[in-house]
C-alpha cells in the first residue's frame, strides 16, 4: 500500500533541538509523518532517538524548533498536551505503575467513570480483557499487580495502552525489545493494522529486518544529527547501515 | 481508697522526688496510689485523668501542664464528685484545691539573692521555656524585686533569653552569645532553674567569670554542688517532699469527704486572671552557702554529693 | 498456565477468609488489636473493656486517627508530612482567636450561633491553605517532602506561638466545644438509628459490588458468604453502638441539666451517652477518604504516582497539582483534627499537637501504610492509631512508667512493621 | 561526538572555576556562609566575626557536625536515623555513670588519669553496638530505617532516663571536660604547629593525585591552577588557626592559672587559646570520613547502595551488612558527639541531645545530600551545621526571640534545599 | 567448531523450581552447559528464562533442585556465592548504579586497590578505556554518572562488566535487545571470541536469527517447563519456533 504525502504532513518536526547541560542530544533534526505512514527512527546507541521523540510525547521540553500538526504550530510542553493532540507513546522504560494491575495501568489518567463519577473497575477490566486477547492470548494475570509481570507481559500491557485510545500519532520506543517471537509478530500485525486506519506512526527500532518490512520511511541519526531520510522501497538494508555506521547518505537509485 | 497522680512529665529532676513522698504520705494513710505521666502534652493529660477516673479514684491529684486546658478534667472529676489538687502549678478552677509552692515567689526570692550578691551592675535574665506558663510566673516575680533597682539605674538588664525546652544547652548558647555580645560585662545571672543555671555556668566558667552571682531553682544535686563551689548563688529549694506529702494527706482527707475549707492551713485565694480557690501555699527556701547544711540535715542530699570536689567551702563542706 | 496453578498445599481454614475475601493483613491487625485489650484488661481487673473505658479510647484516638487517613495519602505518594502536628496548632489558634477576639470584637457575642461555624471554616481554609502550600514547594518546586515539612514542622509550631503571645486561649464556644467528644453526643435513641442506617447503607454496597461483577460475567462470592459478610458489618456496627450507649452519664451531669430546665430528675432515672459527635466525624472522614482511595480518579492518580512517578507524570497525571492536593487535603484534614482536640481540651493550648507528627505516622506505618510509596489502606490507619492508643492508655492504666511506656511504644512499632514485612514476604513478593 | 560539544556561551569567569575544578556547589555553601557572617556582623556591630565568637561558633557546631558527616553516609545509602539525638543521650549517660558512678566505686578516685579513656571507651562501645543492632534490623530483617529510628528515638531517650534516674549527673571528670571545647586547647605554639602540619599534607595530597593523573596519561590542571589551589588552602588553614590564636585567655582565668601553680602573673601576660581539643575531634572525622567516602571500598559501596541498591547487591556487595556497618560507625559518632556535648556542658542532663535529630539532618541537606540517596559530601555536612550555628547563634546575640529562630531556621532549611535543586537543574539533570 | 561434550558439564542445573506466592515460575527444569559452548535459553514472555538464570546468578533462591559446577553440587544463595565460581551476570535490567560514573561500575565489589588500601580511581578508568576500545569505540562518556548515558551505552558498560573479570560461566539475558545493529555485530563478535577461549554461555535471546547464528544447542521453556533442548545444528529455526509457540517437540532426524 502506498502512502499518500500529499498535503500538510500529520506531524512535523522542525530544526528541533535538545540539548543535557551542554551536551547536545538532539542537534537542528527535522521529521516528518503522513497518515498511515511508519517513519523508523534509526541510529546508534545514543544517537538521540529517545529523546527526539520524547519532545513530541511531552516528556522533555526541547530548547529550539518547532512542532506542527495537521500543519499548524503547536506547543507541547508535558504529556496532557500530547494526550491532546491523540498522541500515544510506548516508551522504552514502559512506564507502568507497578502497583497497580492492567486495568488500571491501561486507563491510566483517562478511567472510564460511571454515572456517579465513580470509577468503573468492573467495565475497565472488562475492555482490558477485550484487547489483550488480540495482543497477547496467554496473557492470564489480571488481577495482579504489574510488578508481577515478566518483562514481555509488562511490554503487552503498555503497548494495551497506547493502541486503546483511538491514536492518530503513535510512537514506539523498541516496542518489541523484550518480545518473543510469536509476540513480536502480532506488534508487526498490529502495526499493520494501524497504519491501515490511517494512523502515523513513528517507530524506533534495532532491528534491520523489521525495519525493512514495517516502515515506509526510515530517518537516520547520529551523534544527535539528522544524517538523513529515505524512502524504504528505493534503498537496500545495507544502504541503511551505512547511514547508520559510518552517517552518510546512500547514493541516490539503488545499491552500493 | 484509691488517689490518682496525673503528673504533666518527669522530665525535671525534682518530680521522682514528688512521687515518693506521695506515695509514702498514701501508705502511711492506707490508700493506694494509682498515677499518669502526660509527657509534656496537655491532651494526653486529659486523656489520663480519664483513664485515672475509669479506674475509679477518689481523689486526684493534677500537676497540670497547662493550667487552663486541664479544666475539662476538673469538670470529668466533679461530675462524679471527686476532689481535684492542683499540684504545684496552677489551674483556673474554683473547684481545684491549689497546693503549690508560689512560682512568682520563688521568681522573687532568686531575684533577691541575686540582687543582695551583686546590688548594682549589668544583669542578664535567663528565662524557661516560652511554652511553660511558669516561666513567666517566674520572670514576673523577678521584675517584681529588681523593678526599683532597674528604675533608680542601679542595674541594667543587658541581656534575656527563652530557653527552648528549658535545655542547659540551649541556655548555654545563649549565656555565650550574650557574653560575646557585652565584652564579658555581666555582673550577674537570673536563670529560671537550676538546669539552665547549669548552662549558664559553664559558659561563665570559660570566660572566668564563674563566681558572679546566678541564680535557679529544683535543689538539683549538681545545682546545690556548685552552691558549695561557690559557681552559684542561690538554689530555691522546693522542698519537694513537704509537698507531696501534704498532697497526699490533703487527697486522702478530701476523699474522705473533708470540706476544702476545714483542710490545716487553707485559706481563699484569687488567682491573677481573678479566679477564687482554696489554697495552701508552702514557704520555699533560698538554699545559699549560708543555709547548705539545711538540705543536708533534711536528708535531701547527702554530704558526699553535696561536697563532691569542694574543700574548704562553706559548711558543711569545711 | 501458570497462573492457574494457585497454591494447594495449606489451605482449609484459610479459603474461608479467602472466599470470604477478607484482607488477611486487616484480620491480623484487628486480631492484636483485641490482644491487647484482652491482656489489659486480664491486667486491669476488666476495667480496661468497660464501656466507659471503651468510649473513652474512641474519644481519643479520633483527632490522630482524622489525621492518619490523610498521612497514608502523603506517604503512598512517596512523600513524608512532619509538619501535621505543628499545622494542628496553628489552626487551632486560629479558630481559638476567631472565636474568642476576632468575632466578638465584630460584635458576635459569646453563645451566638454562628460563631462556631466561622471559626471551623476558617480553621479549614488555614488548615488547607497551608497544607496547599507546603504541597506546592514539594510539587511545584520539587523540594523534597522531608525537608519541606521538617520547615513546616518549626514554622507552624511557632506561628502558632506568635498568634496567641505563648497564651492559653479559651474557654471556646459552647457549640464548639460539643464537637470535642464526652461534650456532645448522639444519644441512646439517635445512636441506634443511625447504626441502623449505617447497616442499611454497608449491605447495599454489598450488593451492588456483586450485582456490577455479574454484569460483567465475572466470578462472584458463593452466596452463603456474601450473607456471612452482611451479617457480620452489621454485628460490628450496632455492637459498637451498643456499648457506647451502655456508658452512662453521671447523676449528678443529669441532675445539673434536670435543674437547669427547672425540672427535677426522676428516681431512678439514666441515660446513655451513645455515639460521640467527634466519632461521628471520624466515621465520615474515613468513608469519604476510602471512597477517595478506590473509588475516584484522584485516589487512583494517588496510588499510580505512589507506584511509579514517572509512569504516571507520562500517563497524563499532573503529579505537581496531585501533590498540591494531597497536601491541601491533609492541612483540612489537620485543621479537623484541630478542632476536636482543642474542642475536647476547651481551649487552645500552645503545646497543642506536640509530637503527633510521630503517633500520625505510626498510625499509618502500623496500619501497612508503606513508606516505599504506592501501598496503604484508610481502615489500616485508623485501626493503627486505635491500636497505639489502646497500648498507651492500657499502660498508663495499669500504671506503667512513662519512660517505660515510650519504650513500649517504640518497640510496638518496629515490630508491628516487621510482622507486616514478613507477612508480606511469605504471601509473594520477593 | 555529542559529548565533546561542551558548551561554548557564559564561560569566561566560570571557566577559572572549572580550571581549578572546585565544586561550584561548595562555593555556593561558602558564599551563602561569608554573607550570613556579614550581616550578623553589622546587625552586632562587627562582634559577630571577632576571634572570640568565630572560636565560640566552632565549638557551638561540633557535636552536631559530627554526627552529620555519620547522617551523610545514612541518607546517602537512603536510610536515616532519627534516633541520633536520643542515641548521643544513651552514650552520654552511660560516660558519665562510667566515670561519676562506676568507676569511683571500683576504687579508681575522682581526678584518676584513667577515668576519662575509659568512660569514653565505654561510650564508643555502647553506640557501636546500639548503631550496629539499628544497622541488622535495617539490613537484615528489611523495616525501614525511618521506622526502626523512630522507634530509637522513643526508646534510647527512655533508656537513658533509666540509666540516670531521670537525675543530671555531674560534674563530670576534669580530664574528660577538656574535650567539650574552651577547657582543653593546643595553645598558639601547639595550633601553629598544627596548621603547618595540615598545609604540608594538604599540598602532599594534591601533588599526588597529580602524579597519579600524569602516570596514566590523562589531562591535568595547568600547574599555575594547582599553585593557586596550594596557596588557597594554606591561606585557609593558616587563617583559621590565626584566628583561634587572636583569641586571648581572659586575664582572671589565666592569673587563676598562676595561682593555682602559686605563681604570680608577670604583668601584661597574655595567651591565646588556639585550636580546641573537640575542634581538632571534629577535623580528624573529618578527614577520616572523608577518606572512606571517596577512597575507600566501604565508601564506593555505600554510594554505590545509594544509586542502586539492587545493582549493588547483584554486583556482590553485602548490602546488609554494609547497612550494619554504616549504622555502626553514625553510633560511634553519636557517642563522640556525646562526649563533646556533655564534656562542654560539664554534666550529663537528661534532655542532652534532644532535638538533635533534627538539626543533624538539617546540617547534612544543607550540606548538599540528597535524601533519595547516592549524593553527598562530607564537608558539606559540615559546612551545613556551621551554617545552620551561626544563624542560631547571631540571632541569639541580636535578640531575636527563640520562636522566631526557629521561623528562621526552618525556612532557611527549605531555601537551602531549594537553591541547590535549583543549581542543580542548571547545570545538567532534568 | 565443534564443542566436546564428554565429561562433566560445567553446569548442571537439574530440576529447577521456583515459585512466587503460589504461581510456579521454574517448574523442575533441568539444563546444563560445557565449557566453549553456548545454550540458548528461549521461550515466550513470562516461561521463566529470566528466573531461572538467577537461581544460577545467585539473585533468586530456588525451592527446590540442585546446581552442579564441574560435577560437584554447589549452594549458591548470593550474587557473591556466583561470583566465587567465575559466574558472571548481564541482568535483563542491566543492574548498575546510576550515580556511578562507568569504570567504578565496571569494577564494583572488585575494585583495584593501591598498595595503601585504597582504591585506585586512575588504574580503573584506564582499564576501562581499554575494554570499552573493543566492545564500543564510540563510547565517550568516562566521567560523567551511567544515568546520563543512553539505553545502549548502559548495555555496553553491562556488558563490558561481565567479560573483564576471567569468567568461566556467563549468563546474558537478552544483551543485544537495546543495542543497535552494530553495536549487536560486536556482541555477537564477542560472544564468538569467549566461546574460543572455553567459556560457557547462557543467552537468552528472542530473535530466531541470532540464535540460530550464536549458539550450539537451545533449551527452550513454555509456562515455567522445559519443553525441550536440541542441537541448534540439527533442527530449522521453525522447528525451533515451533517448540516456543506450540510447546512441542520437533520431529527427529530435520524439518516439519
Ligand atoms: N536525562 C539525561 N541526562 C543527561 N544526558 C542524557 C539524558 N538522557 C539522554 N542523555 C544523553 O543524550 C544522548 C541521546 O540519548 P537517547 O536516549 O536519546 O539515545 P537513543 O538514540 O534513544 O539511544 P538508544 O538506542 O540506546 O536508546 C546520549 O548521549 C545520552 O547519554
Ligand atoms: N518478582 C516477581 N514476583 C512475582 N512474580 C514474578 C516475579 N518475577 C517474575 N514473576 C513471574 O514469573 C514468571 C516468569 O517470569 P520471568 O521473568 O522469568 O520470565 P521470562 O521468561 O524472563 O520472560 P521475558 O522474556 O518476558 O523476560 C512470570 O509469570 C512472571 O509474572
Ligand atoms: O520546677 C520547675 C517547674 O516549676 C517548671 O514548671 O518547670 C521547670 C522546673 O524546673
Ligand atoms: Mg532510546
Ligand atoms: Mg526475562
Amino acid at each position: 500500500m502506498m502512502v499518500s504525502r500529499t498535503g500538510a504532513p500529520l506531524v512535523e518536526m522542525r530544526d528541533i533541538s535538545v540539548s543535557f547541560g551542554g551536551i547536545k542530544a538532539v542537534d537542528h533534526v527535522t521529521v516528518d509523518l503522513y497518515p498511515g505512514e511508519v517513519v523508523g527512527l534509526l541510529g546508534h546507541n545514543g544517537a538521540g532517538k529517545s529523546t527526539l521523540i520524547k519532545c513530541l510525547s511531552g516528556a522533555y521540553r526541547m530548547d529550539s524548533g518547532e512542532i506542527l500538526i495537521d500543519g499548524e504550530k503547536v506547543e507541547i510542553t508535558n504529556p496532557r498536551d500530547a494526550r491532546r493532540y491523540n498522541i500515544e507513546t510506548i516508551y522504552q522504560t514502559l512506564a507502568l505503575a507497578d502497583n497497580l494491575d492492567a486495568a488500571s495501568n491501561l486507563f491510566l489518567g483517562r478511567e472510564l467513570v460511571s454515572p456517579t463519577g465513580l470509577v468503573d473497575d468492573a467495565q475497565m477490566e472488562a475492555e482490558t480483557r477485550k484487547i489483550m486477547a488480540r495482543l497477547n492470548p496467554n496473557f492470564r494475570k489480571f488481577q495482579d499487580p504489574v510488578k508481577a509481570l515478566s518483562g514481555g507481559q509488562r511490554q503487552s500491557v503498555a503497548i494495551a495502552r497506547a493502541v486503546y485510545f483511538n491514536a492518530r500519532i503513535l510512537i514506539m520506543d523498541e516496542p518489541t525489545a523484550a518480545l518473543g517471537p510469536q509476540e513480536t509478530q502480532m506488534v508487526a500485525e498490529l502495526i499493520e493494522q494501524l497504519k491501515a486506519q490511517g494512523i502515523g506512526i513513528f517507530l524506533i527500532e534495532h532491528d534491520i529486518h523489521n525495519v525493512m518490512k514495517l516502515c515506509d520511511r526510515a530517518s537516520v541519526m547520529k551523534n544527535g544529527q539528522l544524517v538523513g531520510t529515505v524512502n524504504v522501497a528505493e534503498v537496500t538494508d545495507e544502504d541503511i547501515l551505512g547511514m547508520i555506521i559510518l552517517g552518510k547518505q546512500p547514493r541516490p537509485h539503488g545499491a552500493q | 481508697q484509691t488517689v490518682g497522680v496525673s503528673w504533666s512529665n518527669f522530665q525535671e529532676e525534682r518530680w521522682k522526688t514528688d512521687e515518693a513522698a506521695i506515695k509514702s504520705a498514701l501508705e502511711a494513710a492506707g490508700a493506694t496510689y494509682i498515677s499518669a505521666d502526660a509527657q509534656s502534652s496537655s491532651s494526653k493529660q486529659l486523656s489520663d485523668v480519664e483513664s485515672l477516673m475509669a479506674q475509679g479514684v477518689d481523689a486526684l491529684i493534677i500537676l497540670a501542664q497547662d493550667t487552663q486546658a486541664i479544666i475539662p478534667a476538673v469538670e470529668a472529676a466533679a461530675n462524679e464528685g471527686v476532689p481535684v489538687i492542683a499540684y504545684d502549678r496552677l489551674i483556673e478552677d474554683s473547684r481545684a484545691f491549689y497546693l503549690t509552692f508560689d512560682n512568682v515567689e520563688v521568681g522573687r526570692m532568686q531575684a533577691r539573692a541575686v540582687l543582695e550578691a551583686a546590688p548594682e551592675g549589668n544583669y542578664v535574665m535567663i528565662k524557661g521555656s516560652p511554652t511553660d506558663p511558669n516561666a513567666d510566673f517566674l520572670r514576673g516575680g523577678q521584675q517584681e524585686v529588681l523593678q526599683e533597682a532597674i528604675d533608680s539605674g542601679k542595674i541594667t538588664i543587658v541581656g534575656e533569653a527563652y530557653t527552648d525546652g528549658w535545655l542547659p544547652a540551649n541556655a548555654q548558647r545563649n549565656m555565650e552569645q550574650i557574653l560575646t555580645a557585652n565584652d564579658n560585662k555581666v555582673d550577674a545571672v537570673v536563670a529560671s532553674n537550676d538546669g539552665t543555671a547549669g548552662g549558664a555556668v559553664a559558659a561563665l566558667t570559660a570566660q572566668g567569670l564563674d563566681g558572679i552571682p546566678v541564680s535557679g531553682q529544683d535543689g538539683d544535686h549538681a545545682a546545690l554542688n556548685r552552691v558549695a563551689r561557690g559557681t552559684q548563688t542561690v538554689s530555691v529549694w522546693k522542698d519537694a517532699r513537704e509537698l507531696g506529702k501534704a498532697a497526699g494527706e490533703i487527697a486522702v482527707q478530701l476523699a474522705g469527704d473533708t470540706m476544702a475549707s476545714d483542710i490545716d492551713g487553707a485559706a481563699e485565694w484569687t488567682s491573677p486572671a481573678g479566679t477564687t480557690l482554696w489554697a495552701k501555699f508552702l514557704e520555699p527556701v533560698p538554699i545559699t552557702k549560708d543555709n547548705l547544711s539545711t538540705v543536708v540535715d533534711a536528708g535531701w542530699i547527702s554530704k558526699d554529693a553535696l561536697c563532691q570536689g569542694v574543700s574548704g567551702g562553706p559548711a558543711p563542706c569545711n | 498456565m501458570a497462573e492457574a496453578n494457585a497454591s494447594g498445599a495449606g489451605a482449609g481454614r484459610r479459603n474461608i477468609f479467602k472466599t470470604l475475601e477478607f484482607d488477611t493483613r486487616l484480620l491480623g491487625m484487628v486480631g492484636a488489636f483485641i490482644l491487647v485489650c484482652i491482656v489489659f484488661n486480664v491486667l486491669t481487673d476488666g476495667r480496661f473493656l468497660t464501656p466507659r473505658n471503651i468510649f473513652n479510647l474512641t474519644i481519643q484516638t479520633v483527632s490522630v486517627a482524622i489525621m492518619a487517613t490523610g498521612m497514608v495519602f502523603v506517604i503512598v505518594t512517596r512523600n513524608i508530612d512532619l509538619s501535621v502536628g505543628s499545622l494542628l496548632a496553628t489552626c487551632s489558634a486560629m479558630m481559638a482567636i476567631t472565636q474568642t477576639q476576632a468575632l466578638p470584637s465584630l460584635g458576635l457575642d459569646y453563645g451566638n450561633p454562628v460563631i462556631a461555624p466561622v471559626a471551623i471554616l476558617v480553621g479549614l481554609l488555614t488548615g488547607g491553605l497551608i497544607g496547599a502550600f507546603q504541597g506546592w514547594i514539594v510539587g511545584y518546586l520539587s523540594v523534597p517532602a522531608f525537608i519541606v515539612s521538617l520547615g513546616g514542622l518549626l514554622v507552624w509550631r511557632n506561628v502558632a506561638w506568635y498568634l496567641t503571645s505563648g497564651q492559653t486561649i479559651g474557654p471556646l464556644d459552647d457549640t464548639f466545644q460539643t464537637l470535642g467528644g464526652i461534650g456532645g453526643t448522639l444519644g441512646v435513641t439517635g445512636s441506634w438509628i443511625f447504626g441502623v442506617l449505617a447497616t442499611l447503607v454497608a449491605w447495599a454496597a454489598i450488593a451492588q459490588a456483586r450485582k456490577a461483577r455479574i454484569n460483567h460475567e465475572f466470578p462472584v462470592k458463593p452466596l452463603w458468604a456474601e450473607g456471612v459478610l452482611m451479617a457480620l458489618s452489621a454485628a460490628a456496627i450496632l455492637g459498637f453502638v451498643a456499648i457506647l450507649n451502655a456508658y452512662e452519664v453521671p447523676s449528678r451531669v443529669l441532675r445539673r441539666a434536670f435543674e437547669a430546665r427547672g425540672e427535677t430528675m426522676p428516681e431512678g432515672f439514666t441515660a446513655g451517652y451513645g455515639i460521640p459527635f467527634s466519632v461521628l466525624l471520624l466515621i465520615a472522614v474515613a468513608v469519604v477518604m476510602t471512597v477517595i482511595a478506590r473509588r475516584t480518579r484522584l485516589g487512583r492518580y494517588i496510588f499510580a504516582t505512589g507506584g511509579n512517578p514517572e509512569a504516571a507524570e507520562l500517563s497524563g497525571i499532573n503529579t505537581r497539582l496531585l501533590t498540591v492536593k494531597v497536601f491541601a487535603l491533609m492541612g483540612v484534614l489537620c485543621a479537623l483534627a484541630g478542632m476536636v482536640a482543642s474542642a475536647r481540651l476547651s481551649f487552645h493550648s500552645n503545646d497543642i499537637g506536640t509530637l503527633d507528627e510521630l503517633r500520625v505516622i505510626a498510625a499509618a506505618v502500623i496500619g501497612g501504610t508503606a513508606l516505599a510509596g504506592g501501598i496503604g489502606t484508610i481502615y489500616g490507619a485508623i485501626l493503627g492509631a486505635l491500636i497505639m492508643q489502646s497500648l498507651q492508655s492500657g499502660m498508663a492504666m495499669v500504671g506503667v512508667d512513662a519512660p517505660f511506656q515510650n519504650i513500649v511504644v517504640g518497640v510496638v512499632l518496629v515490630l508491628a512493621v516487621l510482622i507486616d514485612i514478613l507477612y508480606r514476604k511469605r504471601t509473594g513478593d520477593r
